[in-house]
């Protein structure tokens, strides 16, 4: 199989995720969205690893699954902390802060 | 390496400024003069010693990377405005010893700190030789002028304020961006420097000198100031106190004028004489703007200041026109009338911290209750319009009859400016002076003309203002150099007589 | 060297101690940090906040010295931890200042006089506002010190940014230094449910950006085979593959670098963030993070996409100029301080990246280069800032800070020195003459003009106008109007005190003599490529 | 055009090196008594006054040494210093003192010395009479700096400074408005006269380099005819504002206002003719063109006819005596226009002039002394029973003036008249109407004044003058008699030093047109006497329609044209341009603050505080930076 579809799927990805993102209220679904974006660009990096016949490219998607890891910690931290103050988890309901 | 007299000179009010806001009492006052007297006594040392022929100029690498120097220098027109600076501080000072600490004010603790701060930084402006320096001191000076309005000034000081600050800070920032291109343009014809002697070895010609020009000269004529951008002025001063207009119109607005002469001409020569038309149409606009308008003025702050717009549309003709007359009678100029607005800020001052009011409308027959502060105000009046026997005049006469010989239509309308001064300063003797007495008006003038020590502080400028018109000779000749350099910097020679071979 | 591991050996990496002893530094206190907050339980549980400091204070000032220390043995340029990081000029100068600065705003942290005892951290940031368990954390001072080594990690991360040689040690950096200041910005003692709604929206913008980041690099990747810089830059010279992938590539990894930097129009999250984080973090982010920023992004830029450098030009231009006139112009009409400041801060941004858009690297006779000329304003611009965030904890209320411009009438008649101090870090970032930031914004023109940007410098200084008139408001309003009645200023410690005077004092040297701290820039203003 | 005769100056000797005396000496008294206070009051008008008898002492020593030299000897520059110099002008402060200087001198400091006897007088009541003095010996002082400058710079600081006198001693009684009102009103109007003076000064500069009277006058011949004719019209312009010559007349009227021997010295004598002293000084200037010297002529011709309608129509004795004086100096001009021939008839009629017009407004300050300060005629008559002294000296300055046989203004008007009809025939018309109209004003005044029935207002109990008003009076109605006929036949050749003219052979038996003259003016008298003499003067002016009168009791609606002309758009001008600077300039300015302010408002709106949209805009932001690269690449 061509590899360069992986890439066409990882964007494809990358654009619903980033489309979710911008659409979904709840916060834990943006959140999610955002590791599918991760996610993508982990399929590209394996991608790329493939084409240019080295390794760096599969390496770097494991240090950017750490890096989602840890990104899921302090995002589930804030989010809870979020919805234990306001018993919600709408990314809308938090506009205090604005003008 | 000399002694640094220069240097010295400006820290002395700078230090004396920094002291004077540390906690201390009544002492403040005699302290903060001390300061100023003492700035006098080097100023005149260094007068001395510059017309004794002695070299001063100090020149030490400051900014390395930037081609920038620690560069003070004097000159005829430097040490002049040095001079003004000087004398007209101690005297405003003097002025403002007791109004300074009114109610609703800052300390006047405070004011005579600020005044010693500007005071230090105008010494620095008007020596240094090097285009950063200058710019860096050209815009400090807009911060204690600003607090000195602000804390000082009347109800509406913080919008004239803010207004003063912001028309100076755009022409300063435009001149920024040349001050930039200057450096671009020099380190890329080798090293960067920023050295006014070293500059001028430096090809600033063509377009893109005459646009760096450009940036240099709006910074002056809003500093200057002149039409469409003077509208700053007469706001300031009507906020100020008439100590505090005094040095802005006095001593600060003839950065503007001394910028023209020795960075727009210094630096690009070519570019200034391109501009030169246009400049001097701009001058002869801003002496009848400002002198209509200065009539139309119901408040006296405000009609003295439209009067200083006249008269530095006269010292911009002069210094475009590009003669050595005219370019003397414009520096002899910037000094007189330094001498000539601070006689009419504090005579009208005297007037307006009685009364309460600087509306011209306000007042009336008060010669017959204060009959000194009257002839003060006349005497003021009279320099303003340039009546032959005061110091104005020559140098008023100068710039016109250099400029005729260049452009004798524009030097002729000008003459208009004559005409419209009179009407200005006899309205604003008219009007408070004479009539029948207001006896609302006169009664805060009843028992209280001018005491010892505003009598006092009127006799320098007076006494200057005379003696300068009698014997212009020595200051004429302190500038006659500075307008030769210019004359050669910019390759012009004087217009030769028509008839040939009278003597 | 392009792959970080070749195919068939594995060789044992080598570190160079010494090199990387400040990140390393930096990196061990803030894992005992971790470790004192975990075990100082009981009676000595009310020292930990000494301790924390004394870790912090003591890391950091031994990174310093450090840093110092090796820039005058190795004096730049070389790569260590087996290619990862570049020791150039520029890192040593970044990591001097994001440790100075670092250093300057973790004081602020150590406050607790102000707060009558309390620090501007919320004691346990887990309890809900408004709860028992927050009341009994406040009642017994159970506080949590777990922002002391937080700083310190994202320090950490920030140093690796600016150093990083390749894209992945970038991304991970990135990440280091970002998702502590993620959790600190939900941690303020007062206002939580802003400070929560900071946090928030920091975060998920800041995730959402960084996805951009990386998938720029896995293009970059995609176009280079390699994730080094150098490789890369080998790659735009000598293109194997379409440009595509590296356009794209540079745009999305752009857009994760201008994130971080505050960039118009990525720039939303900066006003409510510093509004929400509690004011000595915001302090922290609006330096340390900005520098972090700016240096790595001059280095991909410069380093990596330098051949590239007439395409993403004109592309900064524009951007600096719409960030410029809109951080601008959106701070005139700002009530609150600390907002007030953050749109500030976007402008800014838009000043310092008139400088890249200049991209003067090697320039004869030892003028300013683009690196020196961003470094300096923000130094300039660091030192004004620290100071005037260090004002904005001082000015109160009952409720604890007062950040309503109209609280701040008058401010002069209160204490003449505060309001001359902040008048001060005003002035300069409105960018008067004798103060610092005149110097900087002199610097990065400049540096823009020899680009050839001659048209970005007018319309900087047009710009700088408008950027006055909102400092000027401010002076204003604290000189020129009556008191108001409800605000006093806080009585502090000398962990106030000095990053203020540290501030000033800073202020009028960068003013007066820039040459001090010029010319070791100007020395170290080239990236090695 | 011929080039004239000059005598070169030598340098001062024997008395002449003590001509600076005759300026200080006043000129340090005016400072001692501003300066001094009230110290001064008790004995500051006898220090004033013999200041100017000191330097009427000086110029009559220095006179009686210049007739003792030989005519070419006469003319003295004294270098007094350097004033200033610059680039290749020099302005150096100097003294020419020549036959006609020295005449000047004579005259002021003559007529000065006795008004200001009479004035210690006039004034012994006034509170502020040190002032008063102290600006009398300004102006003296001013006065002779103008007639003795050796070049036009300083002539200027003269021509400025007896305009500042003038000022100040017009709105002496500054608590009237109307006087500080006309004050200003002659100042700016001469300020508008000094346009031309200054261009003048700047046009010598320009040609010749120098503006020493030496220089110009050697130099005027080598003139291209436009600048000639150019500098002869800014001089003109000047001597216009000064001489109240029209169209700058209209402030002499309204000077009026000051105290009666400031009319008498300053609007009378000695200021107001400076025009002529300036005209005649430039000779050369004006005979190197025609059309300069035309235009004086027209100046001069329809002054005079201006000034004797003005004076034919006011009721005001001050104002008749004003506007015949502004009459009078049309006959000066007129003489100076005419060329060669009518410079030392000028003079001559200024001199005479001097005497005898002092002389009247001398008189009418004496008859408003015994009328408490009454100007309007109308309140008189009959008054020659109560003052004889004063009647009668002003008869013979009434008998001087419309030209009686053998009185001063017969000879030195006839020869007017006479060398106007040998110039220009309508100029010479209308001199001779002149004098007729001159004669019928006049016997007017008297008529109205001095006889016919008592008109005077309730509590008026008129009464001689103290002596030492009434001698300087008898003083001057003498040298009103005597002038003429002293000067006939020696002024000519006395002059010629200085305008460097041949004397004329001149005679005391009249000419035909002096014949003519004289009928011409016996019909003036003739018709005043009909209208005025014969029937009583109505108490209240009668309203009159007939538009001669009218024009002329408005001034011949010179505050209007000026109005017009000048006032008005000025000072529409100056409200515009202070409105327009608030709320245009301004304005603008505002606006923008106000549009930035706006926009800062809508932009805000943007960040609208939910984070999804600040997602958007940053997607958004990407792809526009993407639009951006493409755009950037197909470029």
């Amino acid at each position: 199989m061509n590899p360069e579809n992986y890439l066409i799927l990882a964007a494809i990805l990358f654009a619903i995720a980033a489309v979710g993102v911008l659409v979904r209220r709840n916060a834990l679904i943006a959140f999610m969205c955002v590791e599918l974006m991760l996610n993508s660009c982990n399929l590209v990096l394996a991608a790329f690893a493939q084409m240019r016949g080295n390794l760096d490219g599969q390496v770097a998607a494991f240090f950017v699954m750490v890096v989602a890891a840890a990104e899921v910690v302090v995002g589930l931290a804030i989010v809870m902390m979020i919805y234990r103050t306001r018993r919600s988890t709408s990314v809308d309901d938090a506009n205090l802060l604005k003008l | 390496m000399t002694f640094p007299w220069l240097t010295i000179l400006g820290l002395v009010p700078l230090v004396g400024g920094l002291l004077l806001f540390l906690p201390m009492r009544e002492a403040s006052k005699w302290l903060g003069m001390f300061f100023a007297l003492l700035t006098l006594g080097f100023g005149i040392g260094v007068a001395v010693m510059y017309t004794g022929g002695a070299d001063l100029s100090v020149q030490v690498p400051w900014i390395r990377p930037l081609g920038a120097y620690w560069a003070l220098g004097l000159d005829g027109m430097g040490l002049a405005m040095v001079m003004l600076t000087v004398i007209l501080t101690p005297i405003v000072l003097l002025v403002e010893w007791r109004s300074s600490g009114l109610a609703g004010r800052w300390s006047s603790q405070a004011f005579f700190a600020l005044v010693l701060i500007l005071e230090g930084l105008s010494v620095f402006v008007f020596t240094a030789n090097d285009v950063l320096l200058f710019y860096l001191f050209f815009e400090a000076t807009l911060i204690p002028m600003y607090f000195l309005i602000v804390g000082y000034g009347g109800p509406k000081a913080g919008r004239a304020a803010l207004k003063f600050l912001l028309f100076s800070l755009a022409g300063g920032l435009i001149m920024l961006a040349s001050v930039i291109g200057v450096f671009v343009v020099s380190a890329s014809a080798g090293r960067p420097t920023y050295l006014l002697s070293e500059l001028a070895a430096v090809p600033l010609g063509g377009d893109v000198g005459r646009w760096l020009m450009l940036g240099f000269l709006i910074a002056f004529i809003v500093k200057a100031p002149m039409v469409p951008v003077h509208t700053w002025l007469p706001d300031a001063a009507e906020q100020a106190t008439p100590g505090s207009a005094t040095l802005l119109v006095g001593v600060l607005d003839k950065i503007g004028t001394f910028g023209m002469i020795k960075f727009c001409i210094g630096l690009f020569p070519e570019a200034s004489r391109w501009v030169a038309p246009a400049m001097v149409v701009l001058a002869l606009v801003s002496i009848v703007w400002g002198a209509l308008a200065a009539i139309g003025s119901k408040n006296m702050m405000r009609l003295v200041s439209y009067t200083s717009v006249s008269h530095f549309g006269f010292m911009v003709l002069g210094i475009y026109a590009f003669t050595t007359t005219s370019l003397s009678g414009s520096m002899f100029y910037m000094l007189n009338h330094g001498f000539s607005t601070a006689a009419l800020f504090l005579a009208v001052g005297y007037l307006v911290s009685r009364r309460g009011t600087a509306d011209i409308d306000a007042f009336g027959g008060i010669q017959k209750v204060a009959p000194v502060a009257a002839g003060m105000l006349m005497v003021a009046a009279l320099s303003s319009l340039s009546l032959p026997g005061m110091a104005t005049f020559p140098s008023e006469f100068m710039v016109m009859s250099g400029a005729f010989g260049r452009y004798p239509v524009i030097a002729g309308l000008s003459t208009l400016g004559m005409v419209l001064s009179a009407v200005y300063a006899l309205r604003l003797y008219r009007r408070p002076m004479t009539g029948p007495v207001n006896q609302e008006a006169a009664a805060p003038f009843e028992g209280r003309d001018l005491n010892v020590v505003e009598r006092f502080a009127m006799v320098p400028i007076i006494g200057a203002l005379l003696l300068f018109g009698f014997y212009p000779q020595p200051a004429v000749k302190l500038v006659e150099p500075t307008a030769q350099a210019v004359m050669q910097r910019v390759q012009l020679a004087d217009p030769a007589p028509a008839v040939e071979g009278v003597k | 060297m392009t792959s970080l591991l070749p195919l068939y050996q594995i060789t044992v990496p080598t570190l160079e101690f010494r090199q990387l002893a400040p990140v390393l530094l930096l990196f061990g206190a803030a894992c005992v940090g971790v470790l004192v907050d975990a075990l100082m339980l009981g009676r000595s549980r009310r020292f930990r906040s000494e301790v924390q400091m004394g870790l912090v204070l003591g890391s950091i000032v031994a990174a310093l010295v450090y840093t110092v220390y090796n820039w005058r043995v190795s004096g730049g340029g070389e790569l260590v931890a087996m290619g990862a990081l570049m020791l150039d000029g520029p890192t040593y100068l970044m990591w001097s200042l994001l440790l100075f600065f670092g250093l300057l705003a973790v004081m602020l942290f150590k406050e607790e006089k102000l707060g009558g005892g309390a620090n501007a951290f919320a004691s346990s940031a887990a309890a809900i506002p408004g709860s028992v368990d927050e009341a009994e954390a406040d009642r017994y001072r159970l506080e949590q010190t777990e922002i002391f080594p937080l700083t310190l990690f994202s320090l950490t991360g920030m140093m690796v940014f600016v150093a990083a040689n390749d894209l992945l040690t970038l991304f991970v950096a990135l990440e280091v230094f970002s998702l502590p200041l993620y959790l600190m910005c939900g941690m303020a003692r007062r206002r939580r449910l802003l400070s929560q709604e900071a946090a928030l929206k920091y975060f998920l913008l800041g995730a959402f950006s960084s996805a951009f980041f990386l998938f720029g690099v896995a293009l970059l990747y995609g176009y280079a085979g390699a994730f080094d810089l150098r490789a890369i830059d080998a790659a735009v010279s000598n293109p194997v593959y379409g440009r595509g992938l590296l356009y794209a590539g540079l745009a999305m990894l752009g857009m994760g670098l201008l994130f971080k930097i505050g960039i118009v129009p990525f720039a939303n999250w900066i006003p409510d963030v510093y509004m929400g984080a509690p004011t000595p973090l915001t302090g922290l982010m609006a330096i340390c993070t900005k520098l972090a920023a700016f240096g790595a992004t001059m280095r991909v830029f410069f380093v990596a996409l330098g051949g590239e450098a007439w395409t993403w030009q004109p592309i900064f231009a524009v951007l600096s100029l719409l960030t410029m006139v809109v951080g601008s112009v959106m701070a005139l009409t700002q009530h609150d301080v600390k907002r007030m400041l953050a749109y500030s801060s976007i402008a800014h941004a838009g000043f310092i990246l008139t400088a890249i858009t200049g991209a003067n690297q090697n320039v004869p006779g030892g003028q300013p280069t683009a690196v020196s000329s961003a470094m300096f304003y923000l130094a300039a611009y660091g030192l004004a800032t620290v100071g005037a965030f260090a004002v904005v904890t001082l000015v109160r209320n009952a409720a604890g800070e007062e950040n309503d411009m109209a609280g701040w009438s008058g401010l002069a008649a209160k204490n003449p020195w505060v309001a001359g101090a902040m008048a001060l870090f005003l002035l300069s970032m409105a960018g008067i003459p004798l103060t610092g930031g005149f110097m900087g914004k002199w610097m990065v023109f400049s540096s823009a003009w020899f680009g050839g940007y001659w048209w970005l410098v007018v319309a900087g200084v047009l710009t700088s106008l408008v950027a006055a008139f909102i400092y000027l408001r401010l002076i204003v309003t604290m000189f020129g109007q009556a008191p108001a009645r409800t605000t006093f200023v806080g009585d502090a410690s000398y962990w106030t005190w000095i990053p203020i005077i540290v501030g000033a004092l800073g202020t009028v040297v960068l003013g007066v003599a820039p040459d001090l701290v010029l010319g070791p820039a100007t020395m170290l203003g080239s990236f090695l490529r | 055009m011929f080039l004239l005769e000059t005598v070169q100056p030598m340098a001062a000797t024997g008395s002449f090196l003590y001509a600076w005396l005759m300026i200080a000496a006043p000129l340090v008294v005016a400072g001692i008594l501003l300066v001094g206070g009230r110290v001064t009051d008790a004995w500051g008008h006898l220090l004033a006054t013999l200041a100017i008898w000191v330097s009427f002492a000086v110029a009559a020593v220095i006179f009686a040494e210049m007739w003792s030299r030989p005519v070419g000897e006469r003319v003295v520059e004294s270098h007094l210093y350097e004033w200033f110099s610059v680039g290749s002008w020099s302005f150096p402060v100097g003294l020419y003192v020549d036959p006609l200087s020295i005449l000047f001198a004579l005259l002021i400091t003559g007529v000065g010395g006795l008004i200001h006897i009479y004035s210690i007088g006039y004034m012994a009541h006034d509170p502020r009479r040190r002032r008063f003095f102290a600006f009398l010996n300004l102006f003296v002082a001013a006065m002779l700096i103008l007639v003795l400058a050796d070049n036009y710079l300083v002539l200027f600081i003269g021509w400025e400074g007896v305009g500042l006198a003038s000022y100040l001693l017009i709105s002496f009684w500054q608590e009237r408005p109307a006087a500080a009102a006309a004050g200003v009103k002659a100042f700016v109007m001469n300020r508008v006269g000094d346009i031309g003076m200054t261009l003048a000064i700047f046009s010598m500069l320009a040609m010749f380099g120098s503006v020493r009277f030496q220089t110009v006058t050697e130099g005027a011949a080598q003139l291209q005819p436009l600048w000639a004719t150019m500098i002869g019209l800014f001089l003109l312009l000047g001597a216009c504002g000064k001489s109240a010559q029209v169209p700058l007349q209209a402030w002499l009227l309204d000077a009026m206002e000051g105290p009666t021997p400031v009319s008498a010295l300053i609007h009378a004598a000695t200021m107001v003719t400076a025009g002529v002293y300036l005209v005649v000084r430039s000779h050369a200037i004006f005979e190197a063109s025609p059309v300069a010297q035309l235009a004086v002529v027209i100046v001069g011709t329809v002054t005079l006819l201006a000034g004797a309608w003005i004076g034919c129509s006011k009721d005001d004795i001050k104002k008749v005596l004003a506007g015949s004086t502004m009459s009078q100096i049309g006959y000066m001009m007129l003489a100076a226009g005419i060329g060669p021939a009518g410079y030392a008839f000028a003079i001559f009629h200024l001199l005479t002039h001097g005497a005898f017009k002092a002389n009247m407004f001398l008189g009418a300050g004496s008859v408003m002394h015994g009328m408490n300060d009454d100007v309007n005629m109308r309140h008189f008559g009959n008054l020659s029973k109560y003052m004889k002294v004063t009647f009668a000296t002003f008869g013979i300055g009434y008998l001087a003036i419309i030209g009686f046989p053998f009185l001063s203004g017969y000879f030195s008007k006839d020869h007017i008249i006479e060398a106007a009809f040998h110039a220009n025939a309508v100029a010479g018309v209308c001199a001779l109407l002149g004098a007729g109209i001159t004669a019928f004003y006049m016997t007017r005044l008297m008529l109205m004044t001095f006889f016919g029935e008592e008109r005077w207002l309730a509590g008026v109990h008129p009464h001689e003058s103290p002596k030492v008003m009434t001698i300087p009076l008898i003083i001057l109605a003498v040298l009103s008699i005597v002038l003429g006929a002293l000067m006939n036949s020696w002024i000519q050749g006395w002059l010629e030093p200085a305008v460097g003219n041949h004397p004329h052979e001149v005679s005391l038996i009249p000419t035909p047109i002096g014949w003519a003259t004289l009928i011409v003016v016996a019909l003036g008298v003739l018709v005043g006497w009909m209208v005025f003499g014969r029937r009583p003067v109505p108490a209240v002016a009668p309203s009159s329609s007939n538009p001669l009168t009218v024009t002329g009791r408005h001034d011949l609606f010179g505050d209007a044209i000026n109005d017009v002309v000048a006032v008005a758009p000025t000072m529409g001008a100056a409200r515009g341009l202070a409105h327009f600077d608030k709320h245009g300039l301004d304005g603008a300015v505002d606006a923008t603050a106000f549009a930035f302010g706006g926009l800062s408002k809508q932009m805000r709106k943007l960040q609208n505080g939910y984070a999804r949209s600040y997602a958007l805009t940053m997607v958004l932001g990407f792809v526009g930076v993407a639009v951006l690269l493409i755009l950037t690449h197909l470029a």
